[in-house]
């Protein structure tokens, strides 16, 4: 196998900071769920990142083959909740997107700004 | 009742969490079922709190554990703790206390307010839901679990204040608290990766066995910090606070005082047990002093100009997270080198929680009876509301007061733990605490005086209805008697809380690592 | 200006998130692993799943499922009582 | 037991209540002592504006935003700036987010 080093996690880091960008320089609502989720996505293969161990096998007892060493299970399971847990913040997210364009009309984020000073 | 005692930790979370599932159901039995089952839910939640917290004081104070899914913390011959296990130290069973205190009285104030509006049993579910999701944040010993039920305070949060949906400003406000939330949440998830990568393993007191200085777990830290501190609305990530607070119905914004508390009380589990001495301290405890002053000093400038009732409470309610800060900052500055002051700090800061969360509540459930009579939140168009709500009128002051420190009530005597021990650190922060303290008197005199005095403004007020009036009136008891007798509740409640931060940090982890 | 200093932030901070990633244990081999290996020898007998991550998700972190479940429950609430139906006097 | 000690003061609120009544009785009795000949109702309680008629009470009401007004004109400086930090715009706020994190990561990284 060729040697990596910690690029899988240089990666999902990269893609935090993409999702931050999203939030921090784009005025569209929905971008910026966007840019929630990036941040999300990140989170979440920095998580599934964590678990890999050199030459395993996905951690399946059945028809696996005998000292294989196997990965490790924990983090594949915090990044099933966290991914169920993300698809609802983002859809909760996505319906309060709506909600506020019926209001306000409009999707610019510097323009919901009734609430201020 | 021995099963009763020994299942108390993981009862109090599943107490509301049924509620919440099944009020939707319940909901289609009618108001009078919906309302009894609430109250009978907020009930027994209360009980298990206080049973959970008496059997803690009663054992010496020595945390207890209690296993997901097993018996023992550790497997036989493990040195590391497997399954999810809940943690209840002196400070946790203290803020299930006030979590528990919380619920009851928003429950009970919510009977009436939300009688005459649609979709009340969501409205049940959403706020046990995020009760439940509290309860889980202070009793949880486990950090991604912690995480998890950070998620579910966020999203029933956000349902909540953006549940009067015909309000524009409802939905900008759930918006954008929403976003903030889970990208504070995303942000703890990030640090409990690091950890897990650098230790293999996700438990508190696991992880505050292995943790050193290094860089990566310096990063985490940060994340930490600036994650719950956001979630905690320390100024300058605070502006969501007043929005949340101040467009959320009256009885969640109490509740939302309580989860930023939650998230406070997070910040100090992190610092104190999670890296302890693995630190520099007065850093890091400086720090939180910065972000303590700058809370307490824009909090209340900007509450002094507010125009909107709920807004100006709101910017109180920020103001005053800076005191808890403030003292839990200076605590860890000193953290062991000055005995002589730095536990008083702590003190303070933590009877500050439970002094707040009922003056703070108590103000936004009187803003929200007077808002209901007079049918109006903006302080020029308001006035002369004593006239008719007598009851409400007292109720406010008594709250105002209180929470500007003026004795006997019980803000002014943790406030004077609080300036006591800040002096001896340096008198600059004791100055500051004092005068942001006579500034929010007269924010409260304002708000009192904009809304309660003067002539009839407002010709028939709708008059409170009596479950509003009683739930005030608890937090009313509350407030005086922790005022008048602030030494008993000190010892009896607070003390354990202080010292499980102060000196609690190897009970903590014996309790699970053993050893 | 302003612009400039928030980017100046960002990069620093992006900055930082990678020196982090770049410094912690090299990836693929895991620093400790007592609790996973722990999982990876006895989930088969205590649990009787031949997928560990099964057994972990439902077995031994089932409150987190919970708690994922209940979240999913909280934003299906949060969205039905935002698009209910309001009654004459709300709208 | 009741009162606290907190190592360099004393808080006593009972004792502060009992003598806070003390002084309201006080009070109370030097105004029963008061003028026999104030009449409620009559000419003497109504206020003197210079012989002009007294406006009505709902014109004389000073109303929330008025209070404090010279306050906070005095402070109008640190008003303006400070209320302008609270745009009410969600990118601002997360950039407030980043960059609290960018000072707390510096601190850490650089104290040992």
């Amino acid at each position: 196998m060729m040697h990596i080093g910690n690029l899988p996690f240089i990666v999902a880091m990269l893609l935090v900071i993409l999702g931050l960008y999203a939030l921090l320089f784009k005025r569209n609502l929905i971008k910026m769920v966007i840019g929630v989720s990036l941040v999300e996505t990140g989170v979440n293969l920095f998580l599934v990142t964590l678990g890999y161990r050199a030459e395993g096998i996905a951690p399946i007892y059945t028809h696996a083959p005998t000292a294989v060493s196997q990965v490790l299970p924990t983090p594949q399971a915090l990044t099933l909740t966290s991914i169920v847990i993300g698809l609802a913040t983002t859809a909760l997210l996505l319906s309060f997107a709506v909600l506020v364009y019926r209001h306000y009309g409009t999707l610019d984020v510097t323009k919901i700004k009734e609430l201020r000073g | 009742m021995n099963a009763l005692t020994t299942h108390a930790p993981i009862l109090i979370i599943a107490t509301p969490l049924l509620g919440a599932f099944a009020a939707p159901l319940i909901g289609k039995l009618g108001w009078t079922v919906r309302t009894a089952f609430a109250g009978a839910i907020a009930a027994l939640t209360g009980c298990f709190a206080g049973l959970l917290a008496a059997t803690l004081y009663t054992g010496g104070g020595a945390p207890i554990v209690y296993v997901l899914g097993g018996r023992l913390p550790l497997p036989s011959g493990l040195a590391a703790p497997i399954r999810i296990m809940l943690e209840v130290d002196g400070l946790s069973a203290f803020m299930a206390l006030i979590t528990a205190l919380v619920a009851v009285v928003a429950v009970l104030y919510s009977v009436s307010y939300w009688k005459e509006r649609s979709g009340g049993a969501l409205y049940d579910s959403l706020l046990f839901l995020l009760i439940a999701g509290v309860f889980g944040l202070v009793l949880t010993g486990d950090m991604f679990n912690f995480f998890v039920f950070l998620e579910i305070t966020s999203v029933a949060a956000c349902g909540l204040i953006g549940f009067r949906t015909w309000r524009k400003r409802s939905s900008e406000a759930a918006f954008k608290v929403m976003a903030l939330y889970t990208l504070s949440g995303l942000f703890v998830l990030l640090a409990v990766g690091l950890l897990y990568g650098q230790y293999g393993g996700l438990n508190i007191a696991y992880l505050a066995t292995n943790l050193g200085g290094t860089m990566v777990d310096r990063v985490a830290l940060a994340l930490l910090i600036a994650g719950l501190a956001m979630k905690a609305g320390a100024v300058p990530m605070h502006m969501w606070a007043p929005e949340a607070y101040g467009e959320a119905p009256a009885p969640v914004s109490m509740v939302l005082v309580a989860n930023s508390q939650a998230s406070l009380y997070a910040l100090f589990r992190v610092l104190f047990t999670l890296y302890g001495q693995s630190l520099s301290a007065a850093a890091v405890g400086w720090i939180l002093i910065v972000l303590a002053l700058l809370t307490i000093f824009v909090g209340v400038t900007m509450a002094l100009v507010q125009k909107d009732l709920k807004r100006l409470i709101a910017f109180g309610a920020v103001s005053q997270i800076g005191y808890m800060l403030l003292a839990v900052g200076v605590g860890f500055a000193v953290l062991a080198t000055r005995p002589d002051f730095g536990l008083t700090a702590i003190t303070g800061g933590i009877f500050h929680m439970i002094n707040d969360v009922a003056c703070i509540g108590l103000l936004f459930l009187a803003a929200g009876a007077a808002i209901r009579a007079s049918g109006s939140r903006d302080l020029h168009s308001m006035g002369g509301l004593a006239h008719s709500l007598k009851g409400t009128t007292v109720l406010f002051a008594v709250g105002a007061f209180a929470l500007a420190g003026v004795p006997p009530f019980n803000g002014f005597a943790s406030k004077l733990l609080i300036y006591e021990s800040t002096f001896q650190l340096s008198p600059v922060l004791a100055v500051i605490a004092v005068l942001a303290s006579i500034v929010l008197l007269a924010v409260f005199v304002r708000a009192f005086q904009a809304v309660f005095l003067g002539p009839r403004l407002i010709a028939r007020p709708e008059p409170v209805p009596w479950p509003m009036v009683a739930s005030m009136v608890v937090l009313a008891a509350v407030v005086i008697g922790f005022g008048l007798f602030p030494g008993f509740f000190i010892d009896k409640i607070v003390t354990p809380a202080a010292n499980a931060l102060w000196s609690g940090q190897g009970d903590y982890i014996r309790a699970v690592m053993g050893g | 200006m302003k612009r400039a200093v928030l980017a100046a932030v960002f990069l620093f901070v992006a900055a930082f998130l990678l020196l982090a990633a770049a410094q912690m244990r090299p990836f693929g081999s895991p620093a400790s692993a007592l609790m996973d290996d722990y999982f990876l020898a006895n989930a088969q007998a205590e649990v009787a799943a031949n997928n560990v991550v099964t057994a972990v998700v439902f077995d031994y972190r089932g409150f987190d499922t919970l708690g994922e479940a209940t979240v999913l429950f909280a934003a299906v609430v949060g969205v039905l009582a935002v698009f209910r139906k309001l009654r004459e006097d709300e709208r | 037991m009741n009162g606290i000690d907190t190592g360099f003061g004393v808080w006593n609120p009972i004792a502060w209540t009992l003598l806070f009544a003390g002084a309201l009785v006080i009070a109370w009795v030097f105004r029963v002592l008061g003028r026999s000949d104030y009449k409620r109702g009559s000419e003497q309680t109504k206020a003197f504006l210079s012989g002009n008629e007294e406006p009505e009470p709902e014109k004389l009401h000073v109303r929330g935003d008025h209070l404090y007004w010279g306050l906070v004109d005095g402070l109008a400086g640190y008003y303006r700036r400070i209320r302008a930090v609270h745009t009410g715009v969600l990118s601002d706020y997360v950039a407030w987010f980043v960059g609290v994190l960018g000072v707390v990561l510096i601190i850490l990284a650089l104290v040992r």
